[in-house]
């Protein structure tokens, strides 16, 4: 799950990362009371939307007085931001936050991430801030440091200490680097995230550091435990359908082609629209209907991928191992009953009570082919999708 | 004839009394496999698909079980795992789905530490034909056999494994390691069983796009598997930067995509398939 | 370091841990007050000191009426309690807890402890509360039960469970052990403690868990960061010999023999006791001058040795390896002549600048007997103090 | 010849320029240790005492020490240990006093795991004579000799020293383990060293009332211990529950008595001595 960055740096204050103190407007008569809150005579305004490179298309601006303020809060509020990040419909912009403008002296990165191949959580940092740190990683490796949180022994200053030497920071910053970098991990493992992205972390003119953005991702499998992070979940930034699937356990991502996919498991999904392509089809999309796939679910995740226009035909391809394929041939029933389905279903059923569903699906007498050869059932989706 | 488990291991069901649980470990004892019973705090004393439920792992110690298999829900699993590794069990398979990432890097850094095997979570667990099912898999699609399959998806799996069955090759043991960030064992741990299994001719192993599981997997194959192995990545149409349903299915900066993990793999000298529907039949060709 | 119940619960109330809400007095005049907002119609106070066996010498008592709540406190405030475990002098009283009177229905035991030989903080528990645990642990072990957290994983729920179980709590109480368990380890570490014991823990009559009693011993080296904690210390608990003696950084037990001694390192200073004693000698006092002893702290040693009116000889006992010989010998003649001791010394210095210190103590012209041979030291020592 | 160090040990000091690391290390320098340099955070690139100042360990490592000794502040020792410890430094040893004991806890099972030996914290440090001094003894008072010291606490166990070498009988080396809680180092683990050292013919063990170390040692001796040990216990007229300045001097209820401790020692074989006076004497009878 993602954060916008002022809940992101909410969380940060919350853990005693420097942070500037920000407003949010929602709309243009909301800037004056902002400015006069943050004071001074310069504030930084940034739009609040789930994506990444908002400087470049105007997102992010230095403003020196309240006109221009109201100009980007009306510029902003209401349209979609478009970046390289985002897709071509673009994220919605409802919050602007403000900031004071802060002198920058340097800019340095750093991050924390869930590091698979070590077992651990690994602070990685560069001198190189404010860039593209994954072309840093190509083109300049050796500017990168790691340093790996042991479990038993938590964050030690010695990794703080070597970390600060490799930035270059004074003893002071180095001191505010060992605070930083043990409130990061803390706040990393007591609220369940994933990733944590500060870039830039900054050198005021002052010689402090601070965290100018902040970019948190959370552990979706954790929310549960996370109740107040759960509920800054903004489903505004997120595609709708994908937002409707999720709400029915169904993980779907919508894609160009025009073969709708309804796959059980994330793998055979992923197979079955390799599967299309390599026969010359396109799938219109990814649909999981997951392990415990029930009637009602399998109805839904129809209608979803129905709510496609670019849908030609849809595919199911189900091998029941939790699943009972019976079950899911009365969910493909009733869906295309209720729906009153008009294009051409394809239905590979294999495992799990396949032959019963075969049979009920052959019994329906809806216009249901049922093939329990995939690569058959993947070309005759095909050629219908033409 | 297999790898972890057959006909003499003894399984021990954690959430034995739940739904899942109840259905699966139903199937799996009439598959023929050894469960001597199971643990639901609270039900301790009480029978169960005609097998005794303890309170706790540590009262079901007088049946000497050699294998834990967990249904609980994903927030107590990684308390289950640790109760059953405290209790010194050897083998401990997770099929819960959702468990947090935080809690897998406890246990995973735990049971290294105590040289315990962790299965899963989020995974179809392990059957050797014939002999054991530890997991949520179709019995009835498998064959007993010389190849040894590997898996971080479920269902993918079993196409693998009907595939060899269809051909008449069968299977020497199946393993679905899941597909989560920090999985309790990887495909290495899984290729080195393998390869040092005198009933295992050749092994398929079955990834998936992000991570670097296979390009690690792929070193691994190169500097000691002497078997030969068979391997299809799913995902090779997946866009960069979406997530695909498993946590472990996100492609990030040109890292871990199919393309990147089929390479490597071919030049560990893997026969890589880029069609689903050839695992079986190379696996046959390159045994033949 | 000891804390009083009322601190202690304190920790534990914000540590969550279910403890009465209470209320302090110092006079007799407050006692209403106290009543009042606690309310109810029976309260039970108890004295604070630090020690143990309040209750056998009517420290703690039942009270249901204002007037003897006034009596209580007369009687108390300003004396000194002598219980068993106090010296024949007692602890003086100078504050009275006020705390709800609770219905029990059974009293339960548990503690956490740093566990040497696991190397591990340990739980200890058992259904036999409100008793001498020690003698419980002698006579039925099999009813003390014991979990190890570990240091990776933590507290977990499993743990829990089976102390649980092995304390027949049901499952309503058992979700409130779990709780109570989790959050007494992280007491624990968090405030760097050495020992925790709730004796009694008690299921009220409602049938909830609950800490009657809080007993908190803390890690003096622990202090520097924990300097909330180590606000709480109340000097007036401690002997005022020792407190003055580690001030000056110097440990100090007042004994009951008239052989005053002056050692450095606390194995030397326990071996150069038993030594008196092997040859006829009762030493009056434990001190260790420690490992950086400078000419200060041996000046302020002997005053403290000389605080006590027993002391008929003093024995200095010296091995040096931080310590130089010579300070020792300069710290010596310095007190020696600041206090114009009238009783004798002998001087036993072995070690760094051992013949430098031994020479300047003979060239001083004081009444100073040195001898480097600890049985000769001893021996004089023990023949000057008959 | 030695246990742990000897001429070739290359020695890095932690907390190398302050007082006294300075003080001490010039002085195991003047007595021929092989101290190669020092770290402190922020003078690495300088001189002291005529080595070079490092700012990590890390940066230290090109001259491949093989032991740490380290001076640094209590606060601080934590940091220290696992730095050095971190960087595969297999000998680590801790002289400061006031370790928070939750701060030893860590530190204990982590060096453990990974199979590093630590001596203290407060501790004298370990010397083996003529050869190498890594603490705060004071070398003079030792001889060369085939006697093993091992001792809870610093003072003390210059007696033992300075008795052996009157009598002539001479060390082979002697450590002090500290008197902490929670030590990184046991009597056990010392005793099985000198027990394997072809170079020691008895064992002087001086231990000190309050916790159990000395129980424990006393259960190693009689199964695994085939050489004569002599020991004295500090404390015999201490009273119960007073508090003795260690912190592992506290007699709680009956266990940890010096009477106790001797009875089990004398139990396991062990040649227990009451007067802190006689254990160089009863060493030489015990070897006669």
């Amino acid at each position: 799950m993602n954060l916008h960055e002022y809940q992101a740096k909410q969380i940060f204050a919350d853990h005693n990362l420097p942070v500037s103190k920000n407003f949010l407007v929602t709309n243009s008569k909301e800037v004056k009371k902002a400015f006069n809150v943050i004071g001074g005579d310069k504030w930084v305004m940034k739009t609040q939307v789930h994506a990444g490179g908002r400087g470049k298309v105007g997102g992010v601006k230095l403003i020196d007085n309240i006109e221009d303020g109201i100009k980007f809060t009306n510029q902003w509020i209401g349209k979609r931001l478009i970046s390289k990040q985002t897709d071509e419909k673009g994220q919605p912009v409802s919050v602007v936050m403000v900031e004071p403008c802060i002198e920058i002296e340097k800019e340095l990165y750093l991050s924390a991430v869930v590091d698979r191949s070590a077992k651990a959580i690994s602070i990685i940092a560069s001198g190189e801030g404010g860039v593209n740190i994954e072309e840093v990683a190509e083109t300049n490796p050796e500017k990168i440091f790691y340093e790996k949180i042991d479990l038993i022994i938590g964050p030690q200053p010695y990794q703080a200490r070597r970390l600060s030497e490799a930035l270059h920071l004074d003893a002071q910053q180095s001191n505010e680097f060992w605070n930083l970098f043990k409130n990061l991990v803390k706040m990393f493992v007591d609220c369940d995230m994933s990733l944590v992205e500060i870039n830039p972390l900054i050198i005021t003119s002052e010689g402090h550091l601070h965290c100018l953005d902040a970019k948190v991702n959370l552990d979706s499998n954790a929310l549960f435990r996370q109740s107040n992070l759960a509920n800054m979940r903004d489903l505004s930034q997120e595609d709708p359908q994908e937002c409707e699937a999720s709400n029915h356990d169904l993980s779907y991502v919508s894609l160009d082609g025009n073969i709708g996919c309804m796959v059980n498991g994330a793998g055979l999904a992923m197979g079955t629209m390799d599967t299309i392509k390599f026969y010359g089809g396109e799938p219109a999309n990814f649909l999981d209907v997951g392990g415990a796939a029930t009637k009602e679910r399998v109805a839904k995740a129809f209608k979803i991928i129905l709510n496609d226009p670019k849908v030609k035909v849809i595919l199911v391809n189900i091998f029941g191992g939790i699943v009972r394929c019976d079950l899911i041939a009365e969910g493909i029933i009733a869906a295309v009953k209720e729906t009153e389905l008009v294009i051409p279903i394809v239905v590979r059923l294999e495992g799990n009570n396949s032959k019963l569903g075969s049979d009920m699906l052959q019994k329906s007498s809806l216009a249901i082919e049922s093939d329990n050869d995939l690569e058959n059932a993947a070309k005759k989706a095909i050629l219908l999708a033409e | 004839m297999s790898i972890l488990v057959n006909k003499s291991t003894k399984v021990l069901v954690q959430g034995f009394t739940g739904s899942q649980a109840t259905l699966h470990s139903e199937q799996s004892i009439n598959y023929g496999t050894n469960i001597i019973g199971g643990v639901t705090p609270g039900k301790g004393g009480t029978e169960h698909l005609g097998k005794p439920v303890f309170n706790s792992v540590a009262e079901s110690m007088e049946l000497q079980p050699n294998a834990a298999l967990i249904f609980v829900p994903a927030a107590f699993c990684k308390d289950s795992i640790l109760e059953a590794a405290e209790q010194g069990i050897p083998l401990i398979i997770c099929i819960t789905e959702g468990v947090p990432t935080m809690d897998m890097l406890v246990v995973k850094n735990k049971i290294d530490q105590l040289g315990i095997t962790l299965i899963g979570p989020n995974c179809p667990g392990i059957i050797t034909p014939d002999e054991a099912k530890l997991g949520i898999m179709p019995g009835d699609i498998h064959k007993k056999g010389r190849i040894g399959i590997i898996s971080r998806s479920g269902t993918l799996t079993y196409e693998a494994v009907k595939q060899t069955t269809d051909l008449g090759l069968g299977q020497s043991s199946c393993v679905g390691i899941g597909g989560d960030p920090i999985p309790g064992s990887s495909f290495i741990d899984m290729l080195a069983l393998f390869n040092d299994d005198p009933d295992t001719d050749a092994i398929i192993m079955v990834g998936e796009i992000g991570g670097n599981a296979e390009e690690e997997a792929a070193k691994y194959i190169s500097n000691h598997v002497n078997k030969p192995v068979i391997s299809y990545i799913a995902g090779q149409t997946a866009p960069s930067g979406k997530r695909m349903g498993h946590a472990g299915a996100i492609i990030a900066g040109g890292k871990g995509t199919a393309e990147d993990k089929m390479k490597t793999l071919q030049s560990a000298g893997v026969h890589v398939v880029d069609n689903l529907l050839e695992i079986g039949i190379r696996t046959q060709q390159v045994l033949d």
